[in-house]
Order: structure tokens, then sequence, then C-alpha cells
């Protein structure tokens, strides 16, 4: 369907060759002048014919039609005008061009008073733009895989297929792959009879029977990378993805390969002279294409003007398919060869003749000659303008990896500044334009290649071609003359015109990057592939400095546009990142748990047996444990296995407070600070035998830990010799935790003596229940008598159901998050949003637990001055004062009375309602800290315009001297 | 820079001495592995904040720490060129002596 | 301060449109002289910001930008034009606050329109915890009379209705603080209008210069050497974004840095698609769209250190999985171009303005993902320190021997970076 | 008695589903009833680790980095230069090497609930596992035989090939059922069976 009526066309053709043939010209609006445009190219170049496809959410704006492959059921419409491309309102604009040269933004809508820009700028952004993307949710699927290969050919062309054929002759892996639909490149452009093909078909057919080569179409390389890895982009549109059947509309491959051959090929360039962007007006090779490759006439009386050889085929296509062709050559002398042939198919040959305007509106209708030496200038009418400003080799790729390309003069182009180790050029890409040599260049390139792979010997020659090629030369394209009129356009795409280089030279933006950026030269979506080179030639004779001296701007990937959906792959929705679920998680969602995302953990936030939402069960779930018992998961906690005779040394190490003399059967809580004395993370180890420990640390912090502590073992203290294995994923844990937690583990596991005397507070004992082991810490995050119990992950789900049954008459009931977060604030406990990497641990009141009397790393830069300074901002307990109110975490604190501005004097970090007392408490930094107990504060918070009084406490807010923990 | 052990240049493909050639989002980077770390107990805190916070940082050729986190979690030292990317020789930190 | 003549204007634009009168060049392409009374090394945003408020503000007019490639080639010019002022700590609340008032009136100072765009920046949050850290930065900027809102799940869906807030979302959004003044500059712009107006007060604008050594007097830096030659230089000032250490240590200074990349992606044009700035709270991944249409994003450094400025492809394809994972629709369109920066890192994410161990020499570096939003004011503080030799009092904080004392300023709380990335 | 339960208990109720082409190439499972121990040598202690494990599995430690040693129940890996890996469905040698191994001659580490072990076998596993891992999956880099610690997914995992179209996974018990389903979805194109093998060794 094309605007909403349908469309017939061939397979094999693009939407451009099937609206051609439908006799449609006019493509679309240019991006600033909405000018009338058709097609100028055939190809990935195009920067006129972009097309919005699909509807609702498959809607992709920006689309060129030549490379678009026809296929049943494809909507396309035109874009960028309003009401429509025939009739455009926006056209209007062009009456305004004058006052609207390059970088006119720069110049205006600064006034009438500061900030006027935002009244404009909402015109300026619905004007730029070009498709119309839309919100709806992409339906499509997109996969991502990773191959390796040693030999990857980008490129299917003659040297494309040369070179694979070589390298794989020679024993190398293959992957060849091509952007089009199909494999040939230019010879694709070619008749689509005769040696010429037979000769590519024979090609074709013997790359494809090699067993070592993989072909690869429809598939782009995208972007070169470091370690020869190349991304490339496989697509299937044609295929009619349908992601119910998991077939994926597009997969991106990150390809590692060993060698890498570009065969590229090279891009025509227009010519610039006035008007040169009517639709009718195309590059020679793409109405050569259409011609032969589509059977679609591209008009019925062509011009053809060029300044080299390259177009003088395309002439003697045109011709011989029976359609007028003078042709055009602005060099005073050509090759008498090429002459005669294109005598010998009709063609009227002027020489020295130079096009200097278009004629017609939204067609092409003729075109203005001007003649070397004379001043006649001649009209000669057409509805077809080919035309050819010579060719740029395609360095995109080869540039990616910061190999600047360089200018040769003979071919007036540039080509690659040099291969990466492990990659080669062949064919046009690197400056052979003339088929024999392009096919020697790949041969050549197939075999080094293989060489590099380790593959030496080729298994026998590629036959040469047998086609008459002839030598590539050109003239440097000439900027048309002054005062021919018209606008000429350098940048199709971007409108950007000789004038607006002028421009950008009067002003001083005339370094190549300041030019692109000050004109937007090159910026579009074809990136600047046919306009670069035109304009890096136009602004080097504007300078009066050599092409090589003026230089290119950086090529980027992609080559072409990459749908963003593509590059995410399966990493999308709940995949976008891993889920880790506790061993328990089936209990949680069985128990009616709400869940919770903690970095990549599920966790159980509440359980509904306590309430309906957050706020009402916490406060249920503390209860319970303050008043009998509860249970909660752990597991998420980072566990590590440490071992071996320096173990303890090394503990003693890492935690500011001491472990060389933790008994066996005992746990003990510490502290680990980075080098530069930030508090690095919290838990507890226990010490299960005389070489064996079991660590634990925050959820958060896990792998951090884990990697720090394999770093210090690895790189510094290699004298130790410990043995740290994680052990997070094999270990489950929970906690019971109240002051029926003994009780309830009596009733539970009898098998346990958890008696005060063989587990003492701060005991850790192994135990065998039923032949599994498990391991007891008597350790209390929330201040009542409590046990961690840690069990193999397979049986967890065992062992809490254990608990939660023969305890039920206990009342135990499992608490979350909230709660185990909540109860820990009543005891001071500090965690996650107290230990963010600003605080000290003397600002967390834990300076004491610092050993006096041995080393601990972090130690030295702890003592640093301000880090040690009285007023820093320290941890304190805060009570709400207002029966009415709350408090809220990230509220600012301030000295009674004190004006409430700038930055406080500390924050509040943790809050929640005690139950216990009856009222809001939190947990927050103050400066100078507990010397300030006692005193009135207020906690701004004036995003919500509320200020609380509260009095700073200590944050031990319930049971100071750990009654609770001995009962 | 010199080849790494399977021949080819190898940029951002790091060869782990043990698992082999592998891409480097299989490893986590750990900066600056010519800097000496002072030893434990060092009561020298500029030496620690010269460790800790100074940089050599060059253009050029540079030894750095990469450990092999989703691999054989050994921590190397690998000679890599930060004004090209690419990948010299590696060999396993605590396996004393320069590559 | 711009001679009238030359003044950018609508009107004057139709009278150079119907004259056909050329225009001025936006700056003179200076060669460099023997002698200035300020070097500046770096056409940068912050260095030519500098030499245009040392000029602007100070009336020391001799002065050179030095810049080896052209003025915008480094990181001014490839950044995702971020500028707010919704900072944390004590002093970043201030100095980013400062930026972000010169921003809202420097079109109008430098007679050139560097597009301030105050569409918004809505930090998300995913979870109740994020939300207070959140809070507790919006309080903080309330409090310092700085505009910021918090958003609960049904505001954020309100402003962005495109973003993933159905049952397969990952993070799913909790809320997010929003600072209405925030938005995007022209990046370029930014360094042209500063050259301009530089220029147009005598400094010297000297491109293609590359600055090799330094030329010193004892502990005092007395000039440079560069490929065009030796200049003398009374102040130097090091402004070179990416290149810190390496200029630094051409002077024999060590520095707290270490350089990273930074990749930025552009997709095609399309019509308003995205309307604010917006940064999901999941992962550091950021979105806004240009004017001319391209949705600009940008995530975390590729994580080692390099000069390379090109990125690798996996952070490409993670920082385009955070794209789809915060706005299902853009899975649908098409990355345009994607290009690296390299990047001071600092051990605690701030940057430094002040003065060397070395005499008249100067430091601005170690920006990290923030030195743009920080044009303005980190010009103007360098300029201040050049002029006075003497630290800006909006710039105490941000001097280079502050991990000597203790005083590292850690914005993001994300802890010194020594063995990790 | 302790029942143990695999993270994928209830994931591996579904039968299965049919790929594009209304074909199912491929079988994805569990395999259950082994166990995993990690044993380590210190500077010292190589050659009475050696000795322990020649004693109690009958075979030498493995010094290749990338070939799995199979010896009668037992298949060992070297897992870094002086770590190894035996898994085992004789839950005599795990606690008997548990018990061998003191700190004299090395440390051992129980393993077995940490990971839990998936096979992918089929005309499309190996398509299917080039979408989900990072390393080269040829027969030249990753002989049958072989194998390789990778990620899945941003995890770690140990990737066995244990013939030309079957593969094992060891992947971390916390993200199964995230790696299942990511494989599974993986898989969507090429369909499959599910299938629990319970002894498979
Ligand atoms: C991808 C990316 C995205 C970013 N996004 C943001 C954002 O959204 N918001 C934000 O606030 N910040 C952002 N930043 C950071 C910001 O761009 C930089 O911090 C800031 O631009 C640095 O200051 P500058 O403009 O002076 O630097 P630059 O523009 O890099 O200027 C330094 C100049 O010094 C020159 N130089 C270097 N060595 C020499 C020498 N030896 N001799 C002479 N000249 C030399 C360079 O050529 C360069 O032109 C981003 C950075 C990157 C890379
Ligand atoms: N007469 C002239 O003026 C002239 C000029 C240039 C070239 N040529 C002819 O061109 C031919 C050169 O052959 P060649 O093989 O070097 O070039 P080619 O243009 O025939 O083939 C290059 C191929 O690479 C593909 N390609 C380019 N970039 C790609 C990417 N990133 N990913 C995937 N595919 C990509 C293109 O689609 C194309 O098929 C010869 O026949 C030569 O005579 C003639
Ligand atoms: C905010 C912003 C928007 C950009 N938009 C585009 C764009 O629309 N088209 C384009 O080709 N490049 C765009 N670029 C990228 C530049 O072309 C260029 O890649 C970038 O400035 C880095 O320079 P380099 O690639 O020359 O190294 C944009 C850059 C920035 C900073
Ligand atoms: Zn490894």
């Amino acid at each position: 369907m094309f605007e909403r009526k349908p469309l017939l066309g061939f397979a094999g053709d693009t939407l451009a060759s099937a609206l051609l043939a439908n006799g449609l010209t006019l493509a679309g609006r240019s991006f600033k002048y909405h000018r009338p445009r058709g097609f100028l190219a055939a190809g990935v170049e195009e920067p006129n014919a972009l097309f919005t496809l699909g509807e609702g959410g498959r809607t992709t704006p920006n689309v060129a039609a030549t490379t678009t492959e026809l296929y049943e059921g494809l909507v396309a419409r035109r874009q960028n005008a309003w009401p429509s491309v025939d009739f455009d309102l926006g056209a209007a604009i062009s009456l305004l061009a004058p006052l609207l040269p390059a970088g006119f933004y720069y110049k205006t809508f600064m006034g009438p008073r500061r900030g006027s820009w935002m009244w404009y700028e909402p015109f300026i952004r619905r004007a730029a733009g070009l498709g119309r993307a839309r919100h709806e949710r992409d339906p499509d699927r997109y996969e991502t895989r990773h191959a390796y290969t040693d030999v990857l050919v980008i490129g299917g062309g003659p040297a494309g297929l040369a070179a694979a054929r070589a390298a794989a002759a020679a024993g190398a892996a293959v992957a060849l792959v091509e952007q089009d639909s199909a494999l040939g490149g230019m010879l694709l452009a070619a008749p689509a009879t005769g040696a010429l093909e037979d000769w590519r078909t024979e090609l074709e057919r013997a790359v494809r029977a090699m067993p070592n080569v993989e072909v690869l179409l429809r598939t782009t390389a995208c972007g070169v990378y470091d370690g020869n890895t190349v991304a490339l982009l496989e697509r299937h549109d044609h295929e009619r993805p349908d992601a119910g059947l998991g077939k994926a509309r597009e997969v991106a491959v990150t390809m590692h390969a060993r060698a890498i051959i570009y065969a590229t090929g090279a891009a025509e360039r227009p010519l610039v002279f006035g008007d040169n962007d009517r639709p009718g007006i195309m590059l020679a090779s793409a109405a050569q294409a259409y011609l032969n490759r589509y059977a679609v006439d591209p008009g019925r009386r062509a011009l053809v003007a060029t300044n080299n050889d390259g177009a003088w085929r395309s002439a003697i296509d045109l011709a011989v398919a029976g359609i007028a062709v003078p042709i055009l050559d602005q060099r005073q002398h050509v090759e008498p060869a090429l002459q005669d042939a294109a005598r010998r198919v009709g063609i009227d040959v002027r020489t020295g003749a130079l096009v200097t305007r278009a004629q017609g509106r939204r067609a092409v209708t003729g075109a203005l000659v001007a003649h070397n030496g004379s001043a006649r200038v001649e009209h000669l009418a057409c509805d077809l303008l080919c035309m050819s400003g010579g060719w740029s080799p395609t360095v995109h790729l080869t540039s990616h990896t910061g190999r600047k390309p360089v200018y040769r003069d003979d071919i007036g182009a540039f080509v690659p500044g040099g291969y990466a180790p492990g990659q080669f050029g062949a064919g046009a890409v690197s400056g052979e334009f003339a088929l024999s040599a392009a096919l020697r260049s790949a041969a050549e390139a197939g075999r080094a290649a293989a060489h590099y792979c380790g593959h030496a010997d080729p298994i026998g020659p590629t036959p040469p071609p047998q086609v008459a090629d002839h030598p590539f030369t050109l003239e440097p394209p000439r900027a048309c003359p002054r005062g021919a009129g018209g606008k000429a356009f350098v940048d199709f795409q971007n409108d950007v015109t000789t004038r607006d280089l002028a421009l950008a030279h009067e002003e001083g933006y005339a370094a190549i990057e300041h030019l692109k950026r000050y004109t937007t030269l090159g910026m579009g979506t074809d990136q600047g592939k046919t306009s670069n080179l035109n304009a890096i030639h136009l602004m080097a004779a504007l300078r009066g400095v050599g092409i090589a001296e003026a230089g290119t701007t950086t090529f980027r990937p992609p080559y072409t546009p990459v749908s963003i959906g593509a590059l995410a792959g399966r990493s999308i929705g709940h995949h976008f990142r891993p889920i880790r679920r506790s061993p328990l998680h089936d209990c949680h969602i069985a128990n009616g748990a709400a869940m919770i995302d903690a970095g990549p953990w599920l966790r159980p936030w509440y359980y509904r047996w306590a309430g309906g939402d957050a706020a009402a069960a916490y406060v249920n779930e503390m209860r319970l444990v303050r008043s009998a018992v509860g249970l909660a998961d752990i597991s998420s906690l980072g566990k590590i296995d440490v071992q071996w005779p320096d173990a303890a040394e090394f503990l003693n190490r890492v935690y500011v407070n001491g472990f060389a003399s933790l008994p066996a059967g005992k746990a003990r809580y510490g502290v680990m600070l980075n080098d530069d004395a930030s508090v690095l993370d919290d838990g507890t180890t226990a010490r299960f035998g005389e070489y064996r420990y079991f660590m634990t640390t925050t959820t958060a912090q896990a792998a951090e830990v884990m990697s720090w502590l394999e770093f210090l073992l690895q790189t510094a203290w290699i004298d130790l010799d410990v043995q740290v294995v994680s052990v997070t994923d094999e270990w489950a844990g929970m906690s019971i935790a109240g002051p029926r937690a003994r009780a309830a583990l009596a009733l539970a596991l009898p098998e346990i003596d958890a008696a005060d005397a063989a587990l003492p507070h701060m005991g850790a004992r192994e135990f065998e229940v039923d032949g599994v082991p498990i391991r007891v810490l008597r350790l209390s995050f929330s201040g009542e008598l409590a046990y961690e119990l840690y069990v193999p992950a397979g049986y967890a789900i065992a062992l809490w159901e254990r608990l939660l049954e023969r305890a039920a008459a206990l009342g135990i009931r499992p608490y979350g998050l909230e709660a185990l977060a909540s109860l820990r604030i009543e005891k001071g406990h500090v965690a996650g949003l107290e230990l963010d990497h600003r605080n000290t641990l003397d600002d967390l009141g834990l300076g004491k637990m610092a050993a006096r009397d041995k080393a601990y790393v972090g130690r030295e830069l702890r003592a640093r001055a301000q880090l040690q300074a009285p007023g820093r901002w320290s941890l304190v307990g805060l009570e709400c004062l207002e029966p009415s109110a709350r408090l809220r975490g990230g509220a600012i604190l301030f000295a009674r009375g004190e004006a409430l501005a700038g930055h406080g004097r500390g924050y509040v970090t943790s809050v929640t309602w005690s139950t216990e007392l009856g009222k809001y408490i939190a947990l927050g930094l103050y400066q100078g800290g507990l010397r300030h107990a006692g005193e009135e504060i207020v906690c701004a918070y004036p995003l919500k315009n509320e200020q609380v009084r509260a009095r700073i406490v200590s944050p031990m807010f319930i049971d100071p001297n750990g009654e609770r923990l001995h009962v | 820079m010199a080849t790494g052990p399977t021949g080819n240049d190898g940029m951002l493909r790091i060869p782990c001495p043990h698992c082999g050639e592998r891409d480097y989002t299989e490893f986590r980077y750990g900066g600056d592995a010519s800097k000496i770390r002072p030893p434990h107990g060092t009561a020298d805190a500029r030496a620690w904040q010269e460790y800790v916070f100074l940089f050599d940082n060059p253009k050029g050729a540079h030894l750095e720490y990469w450990q092999h986190v989703l691999g054989c979690r050994q921590w190397l030292v690998l000679e890599r060129d930060t004004a090209t990317n690419a990948v010299g020789k590696a060999h396993l930190a605590r396996s004393q002596g320069s590559p | 301060m711009i001679a009238m003549s030359s003044r950018y204007s609508a009107l004057a634009l139709a009278r150079h449109a119907l004259t056909g009168k050329p225009w001025a060049r936006a700056w003179r392409s200076a060669d460099p002289k023997p002698a200035y009374d300020v070097v500046i090394i770096g056409g940068g945003g912050h260095g030519l910001a500098a030499a245009y408020y040392l000029a602007a503000n100070h009336g020391i007019q001799r002065v050179a930008v030095i810049e080896r490639a052209y003025i915008g080639s480094g990181n001014v010019g490839r950044n995702t034009t971020l500028v707010r002022s919704n900072y944390l700590l004590d002093g970043n609340t201030q100095f980013f606050e400062h930026s972000l008032k010169l921003w809202e009136g420097l079109s109008h100072e430098l007679n050139f329109n560097v597009m301030l765009s105050q569409r918004g920046q809505i930090v998300l949050a995913h979870g109740p915890s994020q939300l207070e850290v959140l809070a507790r930065k919006g309080n903080i900027m309330r409090l310092n009379g700085i505009d910021a809102e918090l958003l609960d799940r049904a505001d954020v869906m309100r402003l962005l209705p495109y973003l993933d807030y159905s049952q397969a979302s990952r993070f799913p959004i909790h809320g997010g603080l929003l600072q209405r003044r925030a938005g995007t500059v022209r990046h370029d712009a930014v360094a042209w209008g500063y050259a301009r107006a530089a220029d147009r007060l005598g400094v010297d604008i000297v491109e293609n210069c590359e600055v090799t050594g330094f030329v010193r007097d004892g502990d005092r830096i007395i000039g440079i050497e560069t490929n065009r030659g030796r200049i003398a230089a009374g102040r130097t000032a090091i402004s070179v974004a990416g290149h810190s250490s390496a200029v630094a240590a051409m002077a024999g200074l060590k520095v707290p840095i270490e350089s990273h990349l930074l990749q930025a992606f552009v997709t095609e044009p399309i019509k308003p698609f995205v309307d604010h700035v917006i940064s999901f709270g999941a992962e550091l991944f950021y979105i806004s769209q240009s004017d001319k249409g391209g949705l600009v994003f940008g995530g975390h450094i590729d994580g080692f250190n390099s000069y390379t400025q090109r990125g690798q492809f996996p952070k490409v394809q993670s920082v385009a999985e955070c794209a789809v994972a915060l706005i299902p629709a853009i899975s649908r369109l098409r990355l345009l171009r994607h290009w690296a920066g390299i990047q001071d890192m600092t051990p605690d994410g701030s940057p430094f303005i002040g003065r060397t161990p070395l005499r008249n020499l100067y430091l601005n570096g170690g920006w990290c993902y923030q030195g743009f939003k920080a044009t303005p004011a980190a010009g103007c503080c360098l300029a201040f320190t050049i002029a006075h030799d003497a630290e800006h009092p909006l710039a105490r904080h941000l001097s280079l021997d502050r991990f000597e004392r203790g005083n590292g300023h850690d914005e993001y709380g994300n802890g010194n970076w020594t063995y990790r990335q | 008695m302790f029942e143990r339960r695999s993270p994928l208990a209830p994931q591996l109720a579904g039968g299965g589903r049919d790929g594009a082409d209304g074909r199912r190439s491929m079988r994805i499972g569990e395999a259950r009833g082994w166990h995993l121990i990690q044993i380590g040598a210190h500077r010292r202690s190589g050659a009475a680790l050696a000795a322990a494990v020649g004693r109690l599995c009958g075979c030498a430690l493995p010094s290749s980095p990338r070939i799995v040693t199979a010896c009668g129940a037992h298949r060992l890996y070297r897992i870094a230069a002086d770590q190894y890996w035996i898994v085992t469905h004789d839950a005599a040698v795990t606690a008997a090497l548990a018990r061998a191994i003191t700190p004299d001659v090395g440390a051992s580490t129980a393993l077995t609930h940490a990971r839990v072990r998936l096979v992918i076998e089929g005309a499309a596993a190996t398509a299917l596992l080039a979408r989900i891992v990072p390393i080269d999956l040829r027969s030249a880099a990753l002989p049958v035989g072989s194998f390789a610690q990778t990620g899945v997914q941003h995890a770690c995992v140990l990737l066995e090939r244990s013939d030309a179209q079957r593969y094992e996974l060891y992947v971390l018990r916390t993200y199964a059922v995230s790696t299942w389903e990511w494989i599974l979805d993986s898989a969507m194109p090429y369909g499959y069976d599910v299938h629990v093998a319970q002894t498979e060794q």
C-alpha cells in the first residue's frame, strides 16, 4: 500500500523501483525548504526518498525507499509535508530562504527578553525532524547473537566474491556479508544478460558451493570495533517477521573475525549545479540500476552529465535500451575509445560541456549547458538527468577504528588510510575502479587474510574475468559558475547549498568539522554519503588549499542506521536485566508476599497476612517480631567461604576490628573500609573450625566485596594462604526472630540445641538435621532474640515450611524487607541509606570498633584531617515531636529557630513508625552528632512544604542494653 | 605491542592465561597495575595517598588489572595501549614477575 | 559589548539577505604571538569561557586560547548537552546553580543564540528508597532557592506517557524529581559563542596549535612550548578535559585523574517525541531530543582507561537496552551515529578548579560527566582564579589537594574506584 | 526428611512449544541428582591434593583448563590455576573428599546447591547458544568433551559440550529461573521440548 492506494511491484523490486515503475517521481519534500525531491540513488546513499513505513507500533520513519525491499502488505507514506507531499504548504518556507542561511538560528531568536528562545523553540522543533514516530510499543521481535569466523568479507560485489573465494580456497572459514538482497554489487546494475552477467552468476555459484563459506544477505556491517569485532545487522522484514512465532525482524550479530576484508565498493557522487535537486535528476549509476536490474525506464529522454569515465557505461546502457542520451562530459579530453563506444550506440557525445542549471520544478524538464571556451549557454530538454561527479570509495568502516582516509588525486577521492592488523581492502574501496584490477586486489586480499589466520596454501588461482574494462580517469569537480542561478545543493537531505558553504567560509567555519557542524552538512540519515566529498572539494577551493589538507570529517558507526530494538535484542521487558530469586522465592509467592526489587534481587517487601499495603503491613510484622516470633528470608546476603591457615590474619586485615582472636563457634560483626577509608561494607563472619570461616556481606555489596577480597589476595597479599569462594548461591538464609524464637526452634528443629549455654549470643554452630547441614548463628538485626539459619539452598523451602508449620502455635509468620528495615532502625543499626560511601566509620558511630593495635585496610587514609574534623555529620536518632505528622526520609535538618536555607545540619536517612514507642522515629546524620542529644530540631521537607519538629536521641531507640538479646 | 598468546593482535579481546582469549565484557577492570601497593601496615599516609589517588594515566603503554569475573575469577595483569586499545600479553597477577 | 555593526539579530539577518553584505568572521584566525598575559590551553567550552570572562570581567585582554585542533573539537562538541543544577552537596549546589543562572543570560550576553532549552529534567526513581534519596536532593535544591518538584508515579505518567508502565517492565517507575529549569544547550554554539565574544574583546584564539611542554623557571611556569613555537605567558591555565593528565605531566605534575571513554548516541531526526530530559533511575542513562529532531542519549563510561575516542559495541548494546527499557517505542527508531569523548574521571567524581603546586599554573579538569553544564561557571571561576591567583569562593571545594585532607566531594556516593570500574 | 527442590521445579512443568517452522528442534531440560564440590590447593599442597583426589576418585587432577576429565561417575574440571570442580553422582565421594581435604591438603567447598545443571541438545542447540553466550562455539574452539566458563546475561556459567549437539550449563541457582526463561525465549524460533533428567550424568 502506498499512501492508501494499492501499488504493484515485482519480487526483487525496491519501493523506489516500484514507485518509479508506477510513474511516481516525486518522492518527498526536503528538510528545510520543502523542495520537491525525487530519487537520487538506488542504494543506501539515498538522501531524498525517505518514507514512513508501517502502521501503529510498526511505524518506522525515515526509511530510504531505495533500500526497502517490496513485500506483500508493505505500507508506505511520504513524510515531512503538510497537507501532502504533492501540495505542501511548508514549501512557502522557500520564499524565506535568503533569511535562513546555514546557522541562522545562532544569530536570532534571542529577543526580546532573556529566555525568549523558549518561545521560538517549539516552532523550530516542529519544523525540524523528518518523519513522525509513534509512542506505541514495537510489536516486533529482535535478537542478538555472537558469531566467530576466520575471515569476514564485507561486501558481496565482484571484489567481495573474489576475495571470499580466494580466502576460502586457502582453507579459511569465510563469512560474506552483503547488505543488499542479492550478490553482485555494481554488477547488478550491468545489463541483465551478457558475458558479464554470466561470469557473475558463475562466480556466485562457485562461492556459494564452497562448504567453508557462509553467505549472509540483507546483512549490513554497521560498525567495526576494536579486536576485529564487527557489528552486523541482519534484516528480515521481507520475511514478515512474527514475534508470536519467534521470527525476528532484525538480528544484531557481534561478529568476532580473525581477519576482515573490506570489499565495500564505492558510491557515485552527484554534480553540483543550480537546482540539481529536481526530481528526475539522479546518479548515473542509479539510472543504470533502475534500467538493468529493475527493468524500469527511469526516463525517456535522458541527459548524462559527468566528469569521469564511469558514467559512460550508464549512458551506453541507456542508449542501448532506446533512451535518447546526449552525454555531457565536462572534460575536454575523453579517451577516444570511450567516445567511439558511445557513438556506436548512437550517443550524442559532447565534451567540455558543463551543466550549470536544471530546469523544471516538480520534475526536471531540461538543463542549461555551458561549453568550454564559449559563452554560449545551450538548453537541452530532458526528463531524466543522470549525473556523475566521480566515485567515493566506501571507506566508512575502515575508518571506524581511527584510521583516517587519505586523498588520492588520480581518482579524486579518499581511500582507506591503512588497515588495522588483520584487515585488508579489496576492489573499489581501495581505489581499484577497474574490474580487472579490483579482482586482482581481491584475490590478493583473500589470500593474505587466509594467511593471517594461519591458512597458507591457496588451492588454486581464481579464474581471471573475461571482461572488458577501462582505466578510470576523472577531472576534479568544478564549482558551478556563479550567477548560474538556482540553488546548488551539496547536501540534499539537509538542504545545504553552495551558498551555505560560502557563508560558512566567510564566517570562519571553514575547517571541515566546523563546516559540518555549522551547516549540518553530512549529518542527515545518509550521513553525507553523496555530499561529503563534494563539500570537501568545494571548501578546499574556497580556502585555496589542497583537498588532503581540508581533510574529511570523522566516520562513525553505524554505516547505515540501525534499529535500537535490534541492539537491545531480547534484553527487553522483564529480561532487561536478569532477576535474582531467593531459593525461597516460591514460598514467598505462596505466602502472599508483595515483592520488591533490591538490586538484581526480588525480595519479599511485606506479606498480605499483615496488611493490604506496605504501610499497614510492616507495622503488624514488626509487632509480630517484637511480641512473638517472625521468619524472614535473608538469602540475598553475600556469603563467602574463607579457608586456610592465613584466614584469620586475612580477616584481621580487611576488617577494621579484630578478627584474629575470634574463637571457633563464634561470630563477629565487622566493618570493611576501602583504601580511601570510605565504608565498603559491613557484615558478620563466623568461625566454624580452625581454618574455616563463613562471611556474610550486605546484599548490595556482595559482588564488590568478593572481587575486592580476591584482588587483595591475588595482587597484593599473595603470600597469604587463603581461599575465598562465593557460596551465596549455595546457602539459603533465614532469620527467626522474636522472644519466642528459641521456642520456635525447639518445636521445629528439636535436633538443634539452641539453649543459651550451647548457643550464646554471637554463637555459631553447625548441625545436621535429617542429614542436612544447618548453620545456626545467634545474631540479631532486629534487637530481639534471633537466629540466622543457613541451609543448602535446595532444602530451603523444606526448612522454611517446617519452621512455619511446626511453630505455628507460637504465632510464627513471615515478615518482609520493610519490617526488617524498620526493626533495625529501632535498634540503630546502619544499612544502605547510611552506608552511602560518603560517610566514614566515625560518622556512623562505629569509630570505636576500629582496632588501635593493628593495621587494617583504610587505616592510614582514615586519619586524614577532614575525616576527623569535629563538625562532621554523624549518626543520630530522631524522634518525631508532632503526633499528627510523620518524619520523612530525605528531610533536611536544622537547629531550632535557624533560618531554613542552605544545606542544613544534616538529613534524615531512614524512617519508621515505631511500634514500640508509638511514634515516628528516624536515623539521620547531624552536625556534631550525639553531642546534641536532647535538642529539638527541625526536619524541613520543602518539597511538600513540611516542617516537623523532632528531638535528637540515641539511635538505639529500644533496649539499649541489649537485654532482649539475652533472654 | 606484542601479540597475544593466540597469535591475534587481539584488541580488546583479552587473553586470559587460564581460559584463553575472551571478550572484554567477561572481565572487570581494575585500573593501573604498575602502581605498587604499599605493604600492609605501612604507616605512611603520603604513600597511601599516592597509591590511591594519583595516576600516570599514560597515553600509550599501560599495565592494568582485569579480573575474569565471568570465567576463572583470576585477576590478570594485561598490557594494553591506551592510545590504540591494542592488547598485548597477560599474566596472572599472583604469578609474580612482569609479563 | 559587541560593536553594533557585527551584532546578530533578525534585523541583521534581513539586512545581510537584502544587501548581500558579507558577514564578519565569527572569530579571527589568530597566529600565536610571542607573549601573552594569560595563556589558556584548550579551546573547549571551559577554556573559551575562561578567556571571555578574563577579558569581560577582569579586563585582561592579552589572552590566548591555544587549541590543538579546531575549537569545539573536544567534549564540548560531543556531549549530550544536559544542563541542570540539581546537586546535593554543599558547594556543588551553589556552583551549578550559578552556572545555570549564567546559562539563562548567556545568549544575550554573548549575542549568540546558544539555544538554552529549559524543557525540564526528570530523574526517575524505581523504588521508595530511591525516591527518598531524590527527595533529599530536591529539598536541598528548594532550600537553596532552586526549583524542584517531587513526582509520584501518576505525575510521571502524566508528563511522560510513553515510558514503560506495563507489567513487563523490569524496574517499575515509582516517581521522580523534576527540575523545570534544567534542559539542554546547543553544544557547538557554546564554543562558538564564547569564541566570538572573546575575540571581540581582543582574545587570540589560536587553532591547530598543540601544546607540547611548559617553560619553567624554578617552581614557576613562564610559558608553553607548542608545535608552533614557544609562547611566553604571565599565567597559564590547563583546561583540556580528557587530557588533563597528559598536559599536567608535561609540567611534571601527577594528578588524581584517569581518562575514560564516554559514548553518546543520536537517532535519526524525527518530529517532537521526547519533550523533556529524562534520566533513568535503574542505570545511568539519559535521553533528550535535539532541536534538529534526533534523540540524543548516553550512559556509563566504557570502563577502562583509553584515549581512543571511540567506543565499544557492548556498551552500545547495553545503552540501547536501557533506551528500550525506558521507552519501548524507541525500539523502532534507528540509531544514526554514535561517538565517544575522552573524559577525565576523578576518585570522587568531582572536578578541580584552582591553583597547582607550580606557581602561575592553574588547572581546570576532572569534570567527569558534568563539565558541559558547568561551562559558564567553570570559565568564570577559572578566570577569577587566574586573575586573582586565588580560588573562587564557589570553587573552594574543588581544590587539587582535597584528597590529602580528606575532603573528597562525592556527589553520587559511588565511592573510590581504584580497583573497580 | 527434607525434600530437595530444584528452583526450576515449577518451570519444568510446561511441555515445550513449536518453532517458527512448526518443529521442535531441541530438548531443554534440567539434569538432577549430582553433587558438586570445589576443591583447591594452596601453594604447597598441590601434590597432596592430587593424591587425595587420586585415592578417592581414581583419577589425576586435570591439567587442561578446557578439557573435562571424565572418570567413572565423576567429572573433573580445572576451573582456575589451582581450583577444581568435581561433579559426581556419588554423594559418598564428595563427603569423603570433604573429609580428606584437610587444610594441609587444600580446601573444599560444597557447591551442589549453588548451581543448576541445564541440558540443551538437538539440531539447533549450537545456534541457540550463540544467542546466549559470547564465546566461540565452533568445534575447534569448543570440541566435544571440553568446557568453558563464561557468562549468560551477566551471570557466570560453566558450559560443557558433551556432544556435538549437546551442551550442559551449570548456572547459578539464584539466576536459574531468569536464565531458564531467557533460554526458552531465545529458543522460540527453533521450538523445543522441555524435559527433566533425574540422574543424568
Ligand atoms: C559523550 C559525553 C557526554 C557528556 N554529556 C554531558 C552532559 O550531558 N552534561 C554535562 O554537563 N557534561 C557532559 N559531558 C562532559 C562535558 O562534555 C565535559 O566535561 C566538558 O565539555 C569539558 O570541558 P571543555 O568543554 O572545556 O572540554 P573540551 O571541549 O574537551 O576542551 C578541551 C580542549 O583541549 C584541547 N587540548 C587537549 N590537549 C591539548 C594540547 N596539548 N594542546 C592544546 N590543546 C589541547 C582539546 O583539543 C579540546 O578541544 C559529556 C562528555 C562526553 C564525552
Ligand atoms: N567505472 C567506474 O567508474 C567504477 C567506479 C567504481 C567502481 N566500479 C566497479 O565497481 C566494481 C568494484 O567492485 P567492488 O566489489 O569493489 O564494489 P561493489 O560496489 O560492486 O560492491 C560492494 C558491495 O558491498 C556492499 N556493501 C558496502 N558496504 C557494506 C556494508 N557495510 N555491509 C554490507 N555490505 C556492504 C554493497 O552493497 C555492494 O554490494 C568493479 O566492477 C568496478 O569496475 C566502477
Ligand atoms: C547533541 C548532539 C547532537 C548530534 N546530532 C547529530 C545528528 O543529528 N547527526 C549527526 O550526524 N551527528 C550528530 N551529532 C554527532 C556529531 O556528528 C559528532 O559525531 C560528534 O560531535 C562527535 O564528533 P566526531 O564524531 O567528529 O568525533 C550530534 C552530536 C551532539 C553532541
Ligand atoms: Zn579466565
